[in-house]
């Protein structure tokens, strides 16, 4: 019998995966990639959830999350245009004139 | 009878007709106008000192504890209040510190050359911090003042000081807010244990009103457990330790009065080092017996230290602010010592004796800075010889001289000798250490005054000295009065600061088992003293 | 359900409207007319004020609207009245220092409007799903104000790394918002404090769920170690909007933190308070010994509202009435005194980034007194030296901390305050004692708004510091669940 | 046989969990962006396939409209539009791996042990039947979903319609090329 | 009218005066004759004044009663628990008592001090106006403190009255303060004396932790209606005076300071340092003689003190050149003398020989002060000679004063140090508080020391008046006999030397005790002690034959010493012999020459030591307590600061030693924020473990 335990432990892998895909990456695109793992970790989490207590409410926030990542991946897209055209560059590395 | 209401406009006036002028100044005074600035700093300081008189005539030994009060909710919803309120003790700080107040701003008219308005506007603004202090009687109030005031001191010390002012300035700063800032943590810890109680110690509290209503606070003195006053003395102690200085905290002493500009210095060592002290017996004492009691042994070695090394650091001195300066070390050991010998004679002594540093150090200061002002050096071996071209400088800094090192018929010996009193029947290895201070004292002052007036005028530059301006004397004629008033007659401050000492040794008796002093000189007769003590 | 429901409503509906109108109003009128936006905008902030004022005072006690999804309350009302008074203050200052740069002031108008909306939402929120959507809309917007400077480096980069690492922590804060579903059964901030507040629960889950919940909001408040974005973000950002966010999602966050930590999870206190009292120590030491070394005054009052967060956090560590008033008082001071700070650099940046080192600020008592005495007024409350409001605020933290008997923390909060002075008195400094080696002291720009603004603040801040009485009546009687 | 029919769906669970992992593994792993993006795409339809599992049909195929559809799209959009400038670092991997090795290992212990005790969650009603219906009929996820959205949810939905409409408004600032702004204008005026 | 009733005035005259002289004519620098006409109304005011009331009290009063006048309330320090547990209020009041003591004192030192106010008329008149006045002013202060001294009603105003005349011995030694030397002697002296004031100080304290009082009268019945419960205390009190008594009378170890101070004018000398202020050890002592009567140990050691010093310092006199110098020792042999007897419980003899030795040393002051003016301030002997001729006035009046320290009978010396040399032997013979020994050992110096005397005198006039001139032609043309003014004191005090004397006439050798009337007077001083006689009381007397053998044998001491200093140092052989000594014995004639190297001995010892002490300390100061500085100081070069605040750091502290720790920490923490967004995320995420695990470790 496949419990939310199973859910939560593969959303966690998936959660550990985008961190370290955001920590490793150097390009910012990829890790905008990462990011969406996280929020599908998240998901995934609300869903078992929302089965495990037959509660619709897990359901919808992870409708909402899915919205806002979207909008949340519209802004990093744009960022990395913005980006592109000041620095000819998409590696987060080179982004470190502020520091200290 | 707590507080007696009567008059309580006539204090609130003394203590913000500075601020009022200020406030004046700033925005009715151009700053070109500079003549107008100094008189009206004038005007307002020497008006404030005469309004501060009829306190002291006014003021009931009998009467309530505090007097000329005002008590004005603040901030209801925390018990904080605006209480304001004087005894006896307070009147003496209150009328020393106008009077220097007024002395120093008249000091420093030709001393003060650039941005004149704004340095009278910062000791217009010092001045109603300082006596803020010694008015309130809430806690919060009282902080408040406290810290205020550092504020115009950093900037005196800073925009007007020598050469290290920025340094001597931010370190006077610095280490007065650490203090103050550990008080109030203690106070905050009076405050909650008085009313709800502290989960820190696990202490239940006494559910009392939470106040930070001194008077009221007194009341429970007495039902605060002994760690928790610890902690708390501890907290006390460092913040009004600092101010003193006493021994190991007064490494900011020398730089800040060194660095400050003259009328800095007077007000600092004459003023802000009583607030340490004032601290100690308006709240220390009173609020914490337990502790105070245990601490005694501690303070008065601490005081012992500060007496002997301030003394011998003062002889090794090249510069005379410097010596000054820790010649005060040396003399705010005396009040120190003589406050924790925890009797009469001790506690009417260190008062008087904050008194008497108020006025001949604050003289040795203005001293200091005419001839300052005249060569732009302090160091006592540019000088020399100076008695042939300033007689009467050389006169009124003998006598200041006399009164530092307690010449009898002068101030500083009704001080000393009335604490050498108390303190001996305390413990007499500490008079006798005190003591010795009396002869450093007679050292250092003595080989200053040799090395600065006698012998032959060595120095070219010292060759054409003018002697005292007319203004000048009239700075340090009123102290010198003072000096030989307090010397030859004491009385009447003896009588203003009675019913203070009674009260407070009232409040930490309850901590101190009875023949406490009694044990301590038996030493000296040991084998007769008790069939003596059957007869009698 | 009913559209009566709909009027408690009516606040975040005619902010998103003026949002959107402002925006296109600026359009046409961009970059000129950005003082006319600019005044649309604060016009609208205040007829909001109304709004909130009229939906808001006359109820006693809290009520939840539109299926338990916002709670009005007065906390919801004071912290959202700040937070207008500070988003029309930003919008006063940056008025004529967008229109010195050349990029409008119409959509930067019309973001802070809607970050407003984002933060209406956070501190009215009564589910944790509403509170999650408001903080995103929050988040995204100051986002783009980060990065409206498009073409300065800086400013690109503080909005990049602000971006990446905002996205981050609300990964790991839905993370946590899951987990406590999953624990829960709910995402209802009552129920849920009634079903922990029932059977006390020490499911290692749950707790995650709280200490990750906990993790985000350390992150939106600028607490060590979630602190990293702080300083590049604020250095890099426009400096209006440096002071906007710098105090309005600031004080929206902590009320979000006060909804959470202080109402619903408050049964697990026990469990969560010790990563808090770590976070508020480090933070505050981690700020202001940081602070310390800092040439560029934007960088270094970033630095300084990292502290101020640690300040701050204290309050939520008492976990105490007195404790939670304390925290909203002091985003009330510290908002006041940090625009104020703020307006005065805007005033001094001119070319370049002059303005922003720490130098530029020489002798400008002698140019300029009466800025320079505002000035170091502002820096005395920073400190919390009295009589200014800093003081109060601080006052009532300390006493919290200390009534809860967190004397330790106490402790390290006043020396770290009393450390604090260094670093703002090295302004001072410049501007007073070093006269001397300012050869051409920096011009400062005049500009009716921002000095009105500074005004204000100064005001503000003495009539707190003076008489916080009404202040701390209204505080102290509001009570959350 | 039978024991595939008796775990089946054990069996399919297992399968997409892999999978899923699989294509996580591959986003971080990938050098090239595309095909990451694309590795991303494949695991967002196994999630989506997992939704179906546990009855949030509505939702896998939201996942499956607006991830797969829209986000990826504009990921890959971007890509190009990037790439075009040839822009892909030459070097994939941050240099700082060993630390990060240790922090993800601790993380992820940390939370492992946590998930453990997860045994003792909150009782909860098993019945997926409470997913379809609508105070009491049964009807579609969709419309449940739908319900609830539209009437408790309300306020949130409409919220995320504004964070949408900054989103948008953000995209268009920094995506626009602004005439009126030459590079360094508003530094030479600041 | 009651004279002694309004007693106050007579400090209050020279004080008026000094005031006067001090600040308007000196300020104003009026001429000469104002100035010596109100400085001598102060002091002949005084002197009549003062007169008039003792002789008043003694004819009105009953002399066995001090008669005490309150002037009022002067300390009010609150109340102590003293010794017994009692509580006692510390209420001192100025207030002035006439007894026979106090009447003796004031009797002589306003006379004696007025005259030299009438030397020094003449003495100072070609100094400026200025210094005239500030001269005058002083001496009339002076005059003021010593009366305050000694007609005080309690201790704390008898040290009033000893500080003030501290005070104007210091401002009057370094009256020449152009010349570093006077002004350091003047130092030396103010601050050894502070030294005995510090023992004089815990005296008064401890006299209070003991009875509660300062008040001589109280205290004093107190301590002789119980001795036997105050002898321990008594002997802490006694010692602790007798501290402050060395120090003002210069008594081994600090008498160091007496031959410098002789710096000062020489009528200066001849009132402070020979005749009045010196004595007030001695005073103070026969004043407190309760609490040496009831501590044999105390008396012991005043006793051997005494006899110590008065050899001592007389064997110092042999060797000196400088006719001051010799004239200052031989004062501190006999302030020794004056101890001495009151160490062997003679208090009466002791100010017996106050009074007397106040005329003949007064008159040697002056007499060597006239001698040094006609030289031309010329003060070395070995320049002198022969002055007979040229001064007849001062000669006689000089040899008359020579005569009677010198102990030759009928002259005032001999009465009083016959006397005590009279006591010393019969505290011996009586085995006084079965110290017998120690006291017959003392005797016996006494009388060494009385052939000293005798002997180092006459050298001193050999030296000055016989012979011929030595001091070379031109000064030999100015010597000229003093002025009226000088002259008029010398053949007051001369005269009075001669028959001073017989005050104290020692009637008991003829059978009429009466006939010694300065002790009759003064008995009243001596308050019988209460049960248990502690010996010690009026000397007992050995037998009349013995009496009459000793005084033969101290005339045949002195004479010798006359003879000797004669053969040695007058007529034709002069100075042979002794040259021929000072050969033979070289190290003995340095060591004497060089006063026992003492000064140097202190030099290296307590001064430098004092001074080194204070360096160090300054040093730790400056170093260690204010922080480890070098330390900070040389890490912090190159440290990153903009601000000038922590450039100027120099020597200091701990403050910035912690400000250093924090500039540390600050740029570490700094290093955090590393720049680039994944490293920020590093830091997120370790923060986030750590806190987690500290989470995870508190569940």
């Amino acid at each position: 019998m496949i419990s939310a335990t199973h859910y939560v432990v593969l959303s966690l892998v998936l959660l550990s995966l985008g961190v370290i895909g955001v920590m490793l990456r150097r390009n910012f695109i990829t890790v905008l990639l990462s990011l969406e793992l996280i929020f599908n970790a998240v998901n995934l989490n609300l869903i078992a959830f929302s089965f495990r207590l037959g509660d619709l409410a897990g359901q919808v926030l992870a409708i909402f999350v899915i919205t806002v990542a979207a909008a949340e991946a519209a802004i990093g897209l744009g960022l990395i245009i913005a980006l592109v055209r000041l620095k000819d560059t998409v590696a987060l590395d080179e982004v470190d004139e502020m520091r200290g | 009878m707590t507080y007696d209401f009567n008059l309580g406009w006539l204090l609130n006036l003394v203590c913000y007709l500075p601020l009022i002028g200020a406030l004046l100044t700033m925005f009715f005074i151009k700053k070109e106008n500079s003549a107008a600035v100094k008189w009206f700093a004038t005007l307002i300081t020497g008006l404030d000192f005469i309004i501060a008189i009829p306190l002291w005539l006014l003021y009931q030994p009998d009467g309530a504890e505090f007097q000329f009060a005002t008590v004005k909710q603040w901030i209801p919803s925390v018990g904080v209040q605006y209480i304001f309120g004087v005894d006896g003790f307070a009147i003496l700080l209150i009328l020393l510190t106008t009077l220097l107040g007024f002395i120093s701003v008249y000091s420093s008219f030709t001393a003060v050359t650039e941005r004149e308005k704004e340095y009278y506007i910062f000791l217009l603004l010092l001045q109603t911090g300082m006596l803020g202090v010694f008015c309130s009687l809430d806690f919060i109030l009282f902080y408040v003042f406290w810290e205020v005031m550092l504020v115009p001191m950093y900037f005196l010390i800073g925009v007007w000081g020598g050469p290290r002012k920025l340094y001597a300035a931010i370190k006077f700063f610095l280490y007065t807010l650490v203090g103050s800032v550990l008080m109030l943590v203690g106070i905050l810890a009076l405050y909650f244990f008085n009313g709800s109680g502290l989960a820190a110690v696990g202490l239940a509290g006494l559910g009392n009103a939470l106040t930070f209503e001194v008077p009221v606070l007194y009341e429970i003195a007495s039902q605060i457990p002994p760690e928790l006053q610890f902690w708390v003395f501890l907290a006390f102690f460092v913040g009004f330790a600092i101010k003193v200085p006493m021994f190991p905290f007064h490494t900011w002493l020398p730089d800040a009065h060194v660095e400050a500009p003259t009328a800095g210095s007077v007000i600092l060592a004459g003023v802000l080092l009583k607030m340490g002290t004032y601290g100690f017996i308006r709240f220390s004492l009173p609020l914490l017996p337990d502790a105070t009691v245990k601490a005694v042994w501690w303070v008065g070695v601490l005081a012992v230290i500060a007496i002997i090394y301030g003394a011998l650091v003062a002889m090794a001195q090249k510069d005379m602010k410097k010596l000054v300066a820790y010649s005060s070390v040396s003399h705010m050991g005396f009040v120190m010592i003589g406050m924790f010998a925890l009797n009469q004679a001790g506690l009417k002594g260190s008062i008087l004796q904050m008194i008497n540093h108020g006025i001949s150090t604050g003289a040795l200061f203005l001293l200091v800075g005419i001839v300052y002002e005249r060569r732009h050096n302090r160091m006592i071996a540019e000088y020399g010889g100076l008695a042939k071209v300033m007689p009467l400088y050389a006169t009124f800094f003998m006598i200041i001289t006399m009164s530092s090192i307690g010449l009898p018929t002068l101030n500083g010996f009704i001080g000393e000798f009335t604490i050498l009193i108390g303190v001996f029947h305390h413990s007499w290895v500490w008079a006798l250490f005190a003591a010795t201070g009396i002869v450093l004292g007679a050292g250092y002052m003595l080989w200053l005054y040799q090395r600065v007036f006698f012998g032959e005028i060595t120095n070219e530059k010292n060759k054409g000295l003018t002697d005292l301006n007319l203004r000048e004397q009239w700075t340090l004629i009123p102290l010198i009065i003072l000096a030989f008033w307090i010397g030859l007659y004491p009385k009447p401050f003896f009588r203003l600061m009675e019913p203070t000492v009674d009260r407070v040794l009232a409040r930490v008796q309850v901590a101190m088992p009875e023949e406490t002093a009694a044990d301590y000189v038996a030493a000296i007769a040991a084998p007769t003293h008790h069939d003596e003590t059957v007869e009698e | 359900m009913p559209l009566a429901e709909f009027v408690p409503f009516l606040p975040e509906i005619f902010l998103a409207a003026a949002g959107f109108a402002l925006l296109l109003v600026g359009i046409p009128l961009r970059p000129h007319g950005t003082r006319v936006v600019s005044a649309l905008a604060v016009t609208s902030l205040a007829i909001t004020a109304v709004l909130v004022l009229l939906v808001g005072r006359p109820t006693e006690g809290a009520f939840t609207i539109l299926g338990e999804m916002l709670v009005i309350d007065q906390m919801a009302v004071f912290v959202k009245l700040l937070v207008l008074a500070a988003s029309a203050i930003s919008i006063l200052m940056a008025a004529g220092y967008l229109e010195r740069s050349g990029y409008g002031g119409g959509e930067f108008c019309s973001l802070v409007l809607y970050a407003t909306v984002g933060m209406f939402v956070m501190v009215s929120g009564a589910n944790l799903a509403s509170m999650y959507v408001g903080l995103e809309l929050m988040a995204l917007s100051v986002y783009v104000l980060v990065g409206y400077f498009k073409l300065e480096v800086k400013s690109n980069e503080g909005a990049v790394k602000y971006f990446v690492l905002g996205a981050l922590s609300s990964g790991i804060l839905l993370y946590g918002i899951s987990l406590v579903y999953g624990t829960t059964g709910t995402l209802d901030l009552q129920s849920i404090h009634d079903r922990l507040a029932a059977v006390p629960d020490n499911n290692l889950a749950l707790l995650l769920g709280i200490v990750l919940v906990a993790f985000g909001m350390l992150f939106k408040v600028a607490a060590v170690p979630f602190h990293v974005w702080t300083p590049d973000a604020y250095e890099g950002a426009p400096t209006p909007v440096t002071a906007f966010m710098s105090v309005a999602p600031k004080a929206a966050a902590f009320a979000m933190f006060l909804r959470l930590f202080a109402g619903a999870f408050a049964p697990e206190v026990d469990y969560w308070r010790v990563v808090l009292w770590v976070a508020s120590a480090a933070t505050m030491i981690y700020g202001n010994i940081a602070a310390l070394t800092q040439d560029n005054v934007k960088r270094m009052l970033a630095y300084s509202s990292i502290a101020h967060a640690g300040y701050a956090l204290m309050g939520l560590v008492a976990a105490n009435v007195m404790g939670t008033w304390s925290v909203l008082l002091y985003m009330l001071v510290y908002a006041f005194m940090n625009l104020g700070a703020f307006g005065f650099v805007i005033l001094l940046e001119s070319r370049g980034y002059t303005g922003e080192a720490i130098t530029d600020y020489a002798g400008l008592a002698r140019s300029h007194p009466a800025a320079a005495a505002l000035m170091l007024w502002f820096m005395l409350a920073l400190a919390g030296i009295p009589p200014t409001a800093g003081f109060m605020g601080k006052l009532y933290l300390f006493a919290a901390a200390v009534n809860g008997g967190y004397v330790v923390l106490t402790l390290i909060a006043v020396v770290m305050s009393a450390v604090s002075l260094y670093y703002y008195f090295r302004i001072v400094v410049q501007m007073y004692l070093r006269d001397e080696e300012a050869a051409r002291p920096a011009e400062m720009h005049r500009d009716r708004w921002v000095e009105a603004m500074i005004a204000l603040c100064a005001v503000a801040t003495l009539v707190v510091g003076i008489y916080p009485t009404p202040v701390v009546q209204w505080l102290s009687a509001l009570q959350l669940m | 046989m039978d024991f595939i029919v008796s775990h089946f769906a054990q069996i399919v669970f297992y399968t997409l969990a892999v999978l899923t992992v699989a294509g996580g593994v591959g986003v971080i792993a990938l050098r090239n962006p595309v095909h990451a993006a694309l590795s991303l795409l494949w695991t967002f339809l196994m999630v989506a396939a997992l939704f179906v599992l546990r009855h949030a049909e509505f939702l896998a195929a939201v996942q499956v409209l607006v991830y797969a559809g829209g986000i990826m799209v504009l990921f890959l959009f971007v890509i190009m539009l990037v790439n075009v400038r040839g822009l892909t670092p030459d070097t994939v991997y941050l240099s700082q791996l060993a630390p990060l090795a240790i922090v993800a290992g601790v993380l992820i212990g940390a939370l492992l042990a946590v998930v453990f005790s997860l045994g003792v969650l909150a009782a909860g009603s098993h019945d997926a039947t409470a997913l379809q219906q609508v105070d009491g009929l049964v009807v579609g996820n969709t419309e449940a979903v739908g319900m609830v959205l539209y009437t408790k949810y309300l306020v949130p939905f409409e919220v995320v319609s504004v964070v949408l409409l900054v989103a948008m408004i953000g995209a268009i600032i920094f995506g626009r090329r602004d005439a009126a702004l030459v590079r360094g204008a508003g530094e030479a005026e600041r | 009218m009651k004279f002694y009733d309004l007693i106050w005035l007579v400090p209050l005259f020279p004080l008026l005066g000094a005031a006067f002289n001090g600040f308007v004519s000196n300020r104003r620098g009026l001429s000469k004759g104002v100035t010596h006409t109100v400085a001598l109304l102060g002091s002949g005011l005084a002197w009549l004044w003062g007169w008039a009331a003792v002789i008043q009290w003694y004819l009105q009063e009953d002399i066995h009663h001090p008669y005490v006048v309150r002037v009022y309330e002067w300390i009010t320090g609150g109340s102590v628990r003293i010794l017994d547990g009692s509580l006692v209020d510390v209420t001192i009041d100025a207030a002035f008592q006439i007894d026979p003591l106090s009447a003796v004192m004031v009797g002589f030192v306003s006379f004696v001090g007025f005259l030299i106010h009438v030397y020094s008329v003449g003495y100072m008149h070609d100094e400026s106006d200025r210094a005239y006045a500030r001269y005058f002013s002083y001496l009339n202060l002076f005059m003021f403190s010593m009366l305050v001294l000694v007609l005080g009603s309690n201790l704390p105003v008898l040290f009033v009255g000893w500080e003030g005349v501290g005070l104007c011995s210091y401002l009057l030694i370094g009256f020449y303060f152009e010349k570093l030397w006077c002004a350091s002697a003047g130092m030396k002296a103010f601050i050894v004396n502070r030294i005995g004031d510090f023992g004089f100080l815990l005296a008064i304290f401890a006299a209070f932790a003991v009875f509660g009082t300062v008040e001589y009268t109280d205290m004093f019945g107190a301590a002789a209606a119980h001795p036997e419960h105050y002898t321990t205390a008594a002997t802490v009190i006694g010692l602790l005076l007798f501290v402050g008594a060395i120090g003002k009378s210069a008594q081994i170890p600090l008498y160091v300071w007496l031959p410098d101070a002789m710096a000062g004018p020489t009528p200066v000398s001849a009132l402070i340092h020979a005749a009045t202020m010196v004595t007030a050890g001695v005073y103070m002592v026969a004043r407190c003689n309760i609490f040496y009567r009831i501590s044999p140990t105390a008396m012991l050691v005043v006793a051997i003190i005494g006899g110590l010093t008065a050899v001592f310092s007389a064997t110092i006199g042999l060797a000196q050149n400088d006719i001051k110098k010799v004239l200052a020792y031989s004062t501190v042999s006999q302030l020794g003398y004056m101890f001495l007897a009151a160490g062997v419980g003679a208090f009466i003899v002791a100010i017996f020989h106050v009074v007397t030795h106040a005329f003949f040393k007064a008159c040697l002051f002056l007499g060597s002060g006239s001698v040094i003016h006609a030289c031309g301030g010329e003060q070395d002997m070995r320049k002198m000679g022969g002055l007979r001729k040229y001064m007849p006035t001062t000669y006689w009046t000089f040899l008359a004063a020579t005569i009677a320290i010198a102990g030759i009978v009928p002259f005032a010396g001999f009465f009083s140090k016959d006397e005590i040399l009279a006591k010393a032997f019969a505290a011996g013979y009586g085995n006084l508080n079965d110290h017998g020994t120690v006291y017959a050992l003392l005797w016996l110096l006494a009388v060494a020391g009385a052939f000293l005397t005798a002997f180092y005198m006459f050298r001193l006039v050999h030296m000055t008046f016989h012979g011929e001139f030595r001091g070379g032609e031109e000064a030999e043309h100015h010597l000229h006999e003093s002025p009226r003014t000088m002259t008029l004191p010398l053949q007051i005090l001369g005269v009075l030397s001669i028959v001073g004397g017989f005050i104290g006439f020692p009637g008991y050798l003829f059978g009429h005790p009466e006939w010694n009337k300065i002790e009759q007077f003064m008995e009243p001083i001596l308050l019988p002690l209460g049960h248990g006689e502690h010996g010690a009381e009026h000397a007992q007397h050995v037998g009349l034959g013995l009496e009459f053998g000793l005084i033969v044998l101290s005339l045949a001491v002195a004479g010798f010493g006359i003879w000797l200093a004669t053969r040695y140092y007058a007529g034709e052989k002069a100075f042979v012999m002794p040259r021929s000594l000072a050969e033979r014995f070289p190290f003995a004639y340095k060591m004497l020459l060089n006063k026992y190297w003492v000064d140097e001995l202190y030099d290296a010892t307590v001064v430098s030591g004092t001074v080194g002490l204070a360096r160090l300390l300054w040093d730790v100061d400056a170093r260690v307590v204010d922080g480890a500085v070098n330390g900070t100081r040389h890490a912090t070069v190159g440290s990153s600061f903009l601000s000038g605040i922590f450039d100027l750091r120099v020597v200091d502290g701990a403050v910035n030693l912690i400000a250093k720790i924090y500039d540390v920490a600050s740029h570490q923490f700094r290093r955090l924020q590393v720049g680039f967004t994944q490293g920020y995320a590093m830091v997120m995420v370790f923060g986030a473990a750590v806190l987690l695990i500290v989470f995870l470790v508190s569940f």
